[in-house]
């Protein structure tokens, strides 16, 4: 009875955040602007020769992954703070880690679902060699909830802070890093048509570690946050 | 572990700790350091490939290694911080984290200065290196994030739970050399006294450079402890104890 | 017995300024306590605090003789708390807004609660992000939980903010009823309460300097 | 008389958004940090060759202004219309049009003057030719303004709700790639040793254009979204 | 002659509800007008076309005499506005955000406005950011303009909200000098103001569905 009561909360407070989020559509946009925009960007940088930009493919678009998920972090708990619906989430009679694992899906959902969907798109225009496209978009799949989820960390850290977004990519980028390593490492690996089991089972584990235990640690930043 | 540390959950008894354990820190430290360094200057052979150049590694080495210790020190003392809720923990935090930034640009610095000689570059975006990069970074947030709260104990909270995170960067940075072929050498010090075996480094060489690990490691807990001392003070200003040792009233050590 | 909630010996410091030493409480089924004092005297800390949503310096918070720390689930399963900030999402509409807060109450409803809406006066405004209704529509449309929750205790702070009088009688006459069903209250209010029919017991918070 | 009473006011209406953004003299220094940890980000991803990081060098500047421009958009006029300060600058005794100039101004200063500072350390860490180094300066400085001027229409567009806004952010994305196209044609032409004044003076006519227009099509968003 | 601030024949229509129809207002140097009604009414909505800050239907809003969308900055500078949302930055302290009100009204301070804050009852507090402050000191910290204003048009939209008793009689005296002094006020406020010495008049609105 009581694992019921916890799923019907938790599909209410995505439902309501989801279609929160749908209201202020161009917000939306924005991360997906910005993909774009760096998509755009470094062909013309770089200049067309297809083989360096196949080189420079996946460290390209795992970057823009994380800087893209960074924008849209912010709106992840500051809103709630600042009209109350963050502590009316600390008093939702179930384990707070659940609303937040709630939340973290909620951003996983609208940062990195247009990324999924646009990856083979952009491995096309940055030329990244076909062998390893499916690996681009596991390392993708795998690696994204890790953005939001260590990322909902930062958020929760500051969200009571009113200081702009240097000081939350200052703690978060750090932390990333090794993610966008093993991800890089995969798939050049699959670039160079050998199979990229190691890193990605790397990134697997990290994606298990940080899922599992970044609730808690989210918990205990809003706890220090809200009051 | 709350009995014995459940003591020095107050302000004072870690106070008079410190005052004891400092000249014992402090003293040793700067002549062990000094022995070191000299050794290694002065006495320590010329390196048959490098030259003289090699010196650096007496400050290189025992930087680097503290500079992944105090990050280690530092995290202990945030998870007691949150999980006992002691507030000398929280200011434990805050006395390592410039020590260990400034070991760590040390290391950072003299690396850099080495690197020109021995690979022709200052800078390469090698996996060592950018991970040590990263951990002077954390050093950083973790002041920041500090300092931009306006209240110090939620400062001190929130800086403790981004140092117990950060702290899988350490093991990155001592195995990247072993995960990525690349520049900087691998760990002959470390990997010698962790598998007991002879390092594969000549005794001349070897022995001042263990005297500067330790003597490095003196110093700056030298320097964590009076920080960590200021920290208290300054905290616990209005408190009739810290009023008297300021003062200066009662003898030293007299009432405990 | 310990009552219903009851806070025992509190005592409350923020920043520099101890707001509140060893206050105690006890609320029974069927008591309302009003918390007053001037501006700044720590009213809403100490009601944050009863919620759990504020670390206190000493003493505690007990949910039936229970600390609200060990029985958190249970606790807040009987409680609804409305702030300051009332937690109304201000991109959605008042039914969407008020459906989420019965679900996450556990009290789904079937279809949109439009007699709630009603009773709280927001007829025909259904449809409008609640960004755009008044001060005072808006606050009605937080208030509307006290009409679509099944918890005991509640904690309003300032509830009858923005509200006209018609609005303020409303709650009355709902304070009432919760009263008369087994409920109790702890709010604050710079108005008095002379309008309720039950009785209303006083805490009086001092500004301290 | 009129005229000095505007500066003033323009001036106190710049300090005040600025001690908002700094509170502490360190604030300073997290924009500073973060560029650094962007731009740290491209090497991990991309790999360390020298000559590739180079040539993606102007990119990965670009890439960042565009990042740190958007970083701090969101709190150009959101946070004021949440807390009321917005409807307080249009009942300001000057054209609004002076106001927005400021608010403009200070989000530039915040976003885009630690770049121009940084900029010859960044391409010395990223190697970008040094015939280039001028020229990217001069692209920062022409550019960055226009990203300012440019978001500042999305954003008060959409600070309230408003249907349309989804639309016209997307409408922005149009005009800022023929900026970022001008300005690595810029760096590119410069890098090869010619002289880069063709494109350098294109992206000096969208300047005047947008930082000309855009004060008075953000007044008229502004007016439709505060009501 | 047409006073100080007048509202002529004004229409207000929000998404499809006509919220009052051929409104007029007349208010002159020395006068209070107080706007009542139920929540929803359109009071804050008046207030905020007399203000300038809402596109009006039909009608026109009138300083002394012109039109407010000619003389714009004059009238500006006349008058004072504070509405439901104060407009005081959350990060900034009291003096900070005080000094920031005084030099956009372009009267800046020399120095510190301490005794204003003093009067409104903030000593202490001058350097905690009014985020941090309790809802009624954040009030105070927006009301004090009051005190540091040469603005004779004051409208105010519930000024009253949040404030304890103390902090409503010391409006009250503030209006009393204000409209002693020659200024106006135009406000809203669901409580009564019995407590004022000259004369309230008022413009009631219906709630039209
Ligand atoms: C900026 C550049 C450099 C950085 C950031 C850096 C960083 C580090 C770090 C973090 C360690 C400690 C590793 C551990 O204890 O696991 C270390 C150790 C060491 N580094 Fe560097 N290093 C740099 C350049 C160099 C250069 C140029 C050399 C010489 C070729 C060098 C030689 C060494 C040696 C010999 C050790 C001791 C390894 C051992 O025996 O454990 N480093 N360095
Ligand atoms: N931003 C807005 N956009 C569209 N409609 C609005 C907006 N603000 C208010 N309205 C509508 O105008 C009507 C009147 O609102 P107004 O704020 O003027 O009421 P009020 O009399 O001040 O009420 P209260 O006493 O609650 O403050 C409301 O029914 C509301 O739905
Ligand atoms: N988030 C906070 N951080 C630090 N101090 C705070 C915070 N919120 C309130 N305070 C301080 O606590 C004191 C009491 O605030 P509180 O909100 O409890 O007062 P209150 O009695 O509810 O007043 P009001 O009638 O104005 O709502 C205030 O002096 C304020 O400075
Ligand atoms: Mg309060
Ligand atoms: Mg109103």
């Amino acid at each position: 009875m009581a694992k019921i009561r916890t799923a019907t909360i938790l599909t209410a407070l995505i439902k309501r955040d989801l279609s929160v989020a749908m209201r202020q559509r161009s917000d939306l946009l924005n991360p997906i602007i910005f993909l774009l925009v760096v998509i755009t960007l470094f062909p013309l940088g770089v200049g067309p020769e297809p083989e360096i930009l196949g080189r420079i493919a996946p460290g390209v678009i795992w970057v823009s992954a994380l800087l893209s998920a960074l924008l849209g972090l912010e709106r992840l708990f500051r809103d709630d703070f600042r009209d109350g619906a963050l502590e009316q989430m600390l008093l939702l009679p179930v384990a707070t880690e659940w609303a937040i694992v709630g939340k973290i899906f909620v951003h996983w959902l609208l940062s990195a679902a247009p990324l999924l969907i646009l990856a083979p798109l952009l491995a096309l225009l940055l030329n990244l060699p076909q062998e390893a496209w499916f690996t681009l978009w596991m390392t993708l799949l795998l690696g994204t909830p890790v953005l939001s989820s260590v990322g909902a960390i930062g958020v929760a850290l500051t969200v009571s802070l009113n200081k702009g977004g240097a000081l939350l990519s200052l703690l978060l980028l750090p932390l990333l890093v090794p993610l966008l390593i093993f991800a890089t490492a995969a798939i050049e690996t699959a670039a160079s048509g050998l199979p990229a089991l190691g890193p990605l089972a790397f990134m697997g584990a990290i994606l298990v570690l940080t899922t599992t235990l970044s609730p808690f640690a989210v918990h205990a930043a809003l706890r220090v946050s809200v009051n | 572990m709350w009995r014995w540390l459940h003591p020095y959950a107050k302000p004072e008894a870690t106070f008079r700790l410190n005052q004891k354990l400092l000249p014992w820190f402090a003293v040793p430290g700067i002549i062990v350091l000094a022995v070191g360094i000299i050794w290694g200057l002065a006495f320590a052979p010329a390196d048959y490939q490098q030259g003289d150049s090699y010196r650096i590694i007496f400050t290189h080495v025992p930087a680097a290694m503290w500079s992944m210790g105090f990050y280690v020190g530092m995290a202990i003392a945030a998870l007691i911080a949150i999980v006992w809720q002691i507030r000398t923990a929280e200011w434990a935090i805050l006395a390592i984290a410039p020590v260990g930034a400034v070991l760590t640009f040390i290391s950072l610095f003299t690396g850099a200065v080495w690197g020109k000689p021995m690979w022709g570059t200052w800078w390469e975006w090698d996996a060592r290196l950018t991970s040590q990069l990263i951990l002077f970074f954390l050093y950083l947030g973790v002041l920041a994030l500090y300092a931009a709260f306006e209240d110090e104990r939620t400062g001190a909270k929130a800086a403790g739970i981004l140092a117990l995170i950060g702290v899988v960067n350490i093991p990155i940075i001592h195995y990247s050399v072993y995960w990525w072929n690349t520049l900087h050498q691998q760990s002959t010090i470390t990997q010698a006294i962790t598998r007991l075996e002879r390092p594969s480094i000549a005794d001349e060489m070897l022995w001042p450079l263990l005297t500067c690990i330790l003597g490095f490691l003196l110093v700056s807990s030298a320097l964590v402890i009076m920080r960590l001392n200021n920290e208290i003070l300054k905290r616990e200003i209005r408190r009739p104890w810290a009023q008297q040792e300021l003062t200066g009233h009662t003898a030293e050590g007299g009432q405990s | 017995m310990a009552g219903l909630l009851s806070a025992q010996q509190v005592t409350s410091v923020r920043g520099e300024r101890t707001l509140f030493k060893a206050l105690s409480l006890s609320l029974n089924c069927g008591e309302l306590c009003q918390v007053v004092g001037p501006n700044g005297a720590g009213k809403s800390s100490f009601l944050r605090i009863c919620a759990g949503l504020l670390p206190l310096q000493q003493g505690e918070i007990q949910y039936q003789g229970e600390s609200i720390e060990q029985c958190r689930t249970a606790y807040h399963q009987d409680l609804l708390f409305i702030g300051h900030k009332a937690g109304v999402k201000p991109e959605l509409t008042a039914i969407e807004n008020l459906m989420f807060f019965a679900q996450a109450q556990g009290q789904p409803f079937e279809e949109p609660p439009y007699d709630v809406l009603a009773t709280v006066g927001l007829v025909g405004l259904e449809d409008i992000p609640a960004q755009q209704l008044s001060a005072g529509q808006q606050r009605r449309i937080a208030l509307a939980r006290l009409w679509c929750s099944s918890a005991k205790i509640w904690i309003l702070d300032e509830p009858f903010t923005s509200l006209d009088t018609a609005g303020i009688e409303l709650l009355h006459g709902r304070f009432d009823e919760h009263l008369q069903q087994g409920g109790a209250v702890l709010m604050t209010s710079h108005q008095a309460l002379s309008q309720l029919k039950g009785a209303v017991s006083q805490i009086v918070l001092e500004y301290q300097h």
